[in-house]
């Protein structure tokens, strides 16, 4: 049985010349980039063209890039580390409640050191109103941090309109940017965020390696401490075939991303199509054409969220009920939560497909035709 | 005096001897030679003896080692200058017996010597309180 | 020119088939570990497996090991992590002069949070004396943290003894193993410690992997939030390729341990015992026999380091003036302070040559030949 894979939300397949490039640094490229003997400037050459390529893709400058070990890192050093530099001005921090575990639990870290956060609410699309953040701004406030597309519905917040109502506030504003990134077109100065986080396993680079960007100037406490790597900010040896690779898949993803993001949308109609030509009862959870391509979120009434995901996984096609960190677990959806409510039958009927590479039309078809097949089954019972 | 105390003082001899080596230095030629590393450590010692009527005249030492080594080199050269080459290796062997924390003859007088009776307890630095006694025991019977 | 690579305590060359595990990952396994369907299942597996052979490793178990994205990661973790959990026990923490950098500056971090740091320190051989830990200890001591073989000198301390006597006290023992790791016999039963760090790319293992031993009911406070990964202890996807590939390098290591130790400290003689023939003026700093086989750090009395690292690199030999962090500046060597103090020649004249695989014995001939050269001719001017 072929095998359907559609939760690039929660991991990727790393891109085969993404591979290629990491096999091949693994094998030719292993100075420290901190040694001063021609294999550690061979591998600072290395890490100094993947950064100069990670910054341009968001335009940004080759010294506001940090290289973390991944999405998680970046958000915590982003709040954490952003936090801590500026506890003198203030204690409070605005996120909003539907932000991934790795901002969440970092604020929650924050609050046990006894900062103030504000989690903000979001409508039943789960959209954040700037003018919400406006009013839960205070003089105390120091870190704001919203995330640009969502991991478990797609959708995407008005980062610039809020970034222009932080313009006249000391509070410096971080997007956590891990699923939106290489699918959506980032410009750090248009948006006009502070902080912007970036994971590599997400866009078809390896596991274990991302960056964080912080705008010149912006202070962020380190928290890994140690060498004197990336200007002080992030100790560790640096990863370097990681970064190689991960540059490689940026590479990539740049150079396709128009095509992708028409293919990942004509792939969310056609799956909604064929849904509706089996009469299945479903309704969409965020937003379908306004929100990351690659991700849709359905609901479907009757069935029961973990009798669904085993049922699809059985035949063959991979899918989640929202971010893998909790997939494991029956809790609820802390996003579905802030979008309907404790009591909402979502909660409980919600399933997350996500696109990527190597999903062809006729995988999203057999995947469509699978799950109406397994709906109408359970939701007949 | 209180053991922990007890221990400071010899630390302190042994700092006396490092920081104010005795017998520092090379003899004119003519004199017996000795070169000696601590193979662990690749530290060295070099030893230059004088010998006459069977007594040790002159005992000067050289090298490059941790204080260990060189405060017991000072103290061994002190110890063996004046005395009859018998004595001066029945000194090693008791001190031998010392470092391997074995009981020892105390008929004679070891002075300086005791206070480093604790590197018995640190077998990695065994050999660095021994190295001077070698290279002198090695000078010796190349001379019988 | 051959190009002669003695800088293996800064980072090592991946092993081939290390770097073959590495690519057949990547190709293939993809899941998240955290996800439920078969993808992640298998991922999941990868990372089981990894983790019971790491554990094996140090005799350690299943649980008892977290990973990290690599040794100061590990380190930080560590430190802060238990000193925060304990932090209700009393704030003083007890470490060594001599520490790696990761463990050094995480030291600093919390003195500027108010913690107590005692810096032991070590004699002209880099050895601390396990009677000053004793003396150092107080009530209100809570972490003590010794490494098991210096990065710079290779000493080994005596971290049985130190254990022995911390049995009965409150305070966790961590050892910084990242040197010691795949090269010593480590067995954390035998040795008595409670946190160990290791780090892969020491190891030829990829870089940005490590992992921290937290023996079972040793607390240590979360460092990275977010997901519910590594049971809690340290949030964000895993990273399963490295992973695996670093489990590969530790088969390969446990495998061939003695013969390398036989083979290092061969190396080391020979490179030795050349100088010596071409009577070149040298002291060993630390020890030949009793230290880490692949460690060699010497004193050339009438050279400077960064004249003899330009020399030495010219003529295709890469060698360190001792961890690879601070190689770029021109700041001494804090461990050869602590040996030999502020004013010694030996701050500035010292080499560090570390040995490895792929390393010959003509390798190894003809680079104590062209330093032999070198010396004897910078020594000379
Ligand atoms: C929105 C978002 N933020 C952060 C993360 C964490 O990134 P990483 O898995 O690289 O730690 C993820 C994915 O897990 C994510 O989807
Ligand atoms: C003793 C020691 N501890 C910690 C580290 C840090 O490990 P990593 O480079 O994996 O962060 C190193 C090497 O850099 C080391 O030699
Ligand atoms: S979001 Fe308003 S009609 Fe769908
Ligand atoms: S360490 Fe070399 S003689 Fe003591």
């Amino acid at each position: 049985m072929e095998r359907i894979y559609l939760d690039h939300a929660a991991t990727s397949p790393v891109h085969p010349q993404v591979a290629e490039k990491m096999v091949k640094l693994l094998n030719e490229q292993y100075g420290n980039p901190s040694s001063i003997h021609s294999f550690g400037r061979e591998a600072r050459q290395i890490l100094d063209s993947a950064r100069t390529l990670l910054a341009k893709s968001i335009n940004a400058s080759f010294n506001e890039i940090i290289f973390t070990s991944g999405g998680t890192e970046a958000d915590n050093m982003a709040i954490i580390g952003a936090a801590h530099a500026a506890k003198d001005k203030g204690m409070h921090i605005i996120t909003s409640s539907i932000e991934h575990h790795a901002v969440l639990h970092a604020c929650h870290a924050l609050e046990s050191e006894g900062f103030q956060v504000t989690y903000l609410p979001v409508d039943e699309k789960g959209l954040v109103n700037p003018e919400v953040v406006r009013q839960a701004l205070t003089d105390e406030t120091t870190v704001v941090s919203i995330m640009y597309g969502n991991n478990e519905v797609g959708t995407i917040q008005p980062i610039a309109e809020i970034a222009d109502i932080l313009k006249e506030h000391q509070a410096v504003f971080h997007t956590d940017a891990v699923q939106a990134y290489g699918i959506e077109n980032l410009d750090v100065k248009q948006i006009g965020v502070d902080l912007l986080s970036v994971s590599s396993h997400k866009i078809n680079g390896p596991k274990g390696i991302g960056f964080l960007y912080a705008r010149e100037g912006v202070k962020v406490k380190p928290r890994m401490h140690g060498g004197e790597q990336e200007k002080k900010r992030r100790a560790g040896t640096e990863n370097v075939s990681s970064i190689g690779a991960f540059a490689e898949a940026v590479k990539i993803a740049e150079e396709t991303k128009e095509e992708r993001r028409e293919k990942y949308l004509g792939f969310k109609k056609k799956f909604i199509e064929i849904l509706t030509q089996h009469e299945v009862y479903f309704v969409v959870n965020g937003f379908v054409d306004e929100a990351l391509p690659h991700v849709l979120n359905l609901s479907f009434a009757g069935t029961d969220v973990e009798a669904m995901l085993v049922n699809l996984d059985l035949s063959g096609v991979a899918a989640s009920s929202g971010s893998a960190c909790t997939a494991g677990s029956i809790e609820p959806s802390h996003v579905l939560v802030a979008m309907f409510g404790n009591d909402s039958d979502r909660l409980r009927n919600s399933i997350r497909f996500s696109f990527g590479l190597n999903n062809t039309e006729e995988q999203i078809e057999m995947a469509a035709e699978k799950t109406a097949a397994i709906v109408n089954r359970l939701a007949k019972q | 005096m209180s053991f922990n105390n007890l221990d400071a003082l010899y630390r302190q001899v042994i700092m006396d001897h490092y920081k104010n080596p005795r017998n520092k230095g090379s003899l004119e030629d003519g004199s017996l030679t000795v070169d000696m590393n601590n193979p662990t450590c690749g530290d060295r010692i070099h030893l230059t003896m004088t010998v006459k009527d069977g007594k040790v005249e002159e005992a000067k030492f050289d090298g490059e080692g941790c204080s260990i080594s060189m405060a017991s080199a000072s103290m061994m050269t002190q110890a063996i200058k004046g005395k009859d080459v018998e004595t001066a290796y029945k000194m090693a062997e008791i001190f031998s017996d010392m470092m391997q924390g074995k009981e020892y003859d105390e008929d004679i007088d070891l002075g300086d010597i005791e206070a480093l009776q604790g590197v018995s307890k640190f077998p990695a630095r065994i050999k660095c309180a021994t190295l001077a006694w070698k290279a002198m025991e090695k000078g010796l019977k190349e001379n019988e």
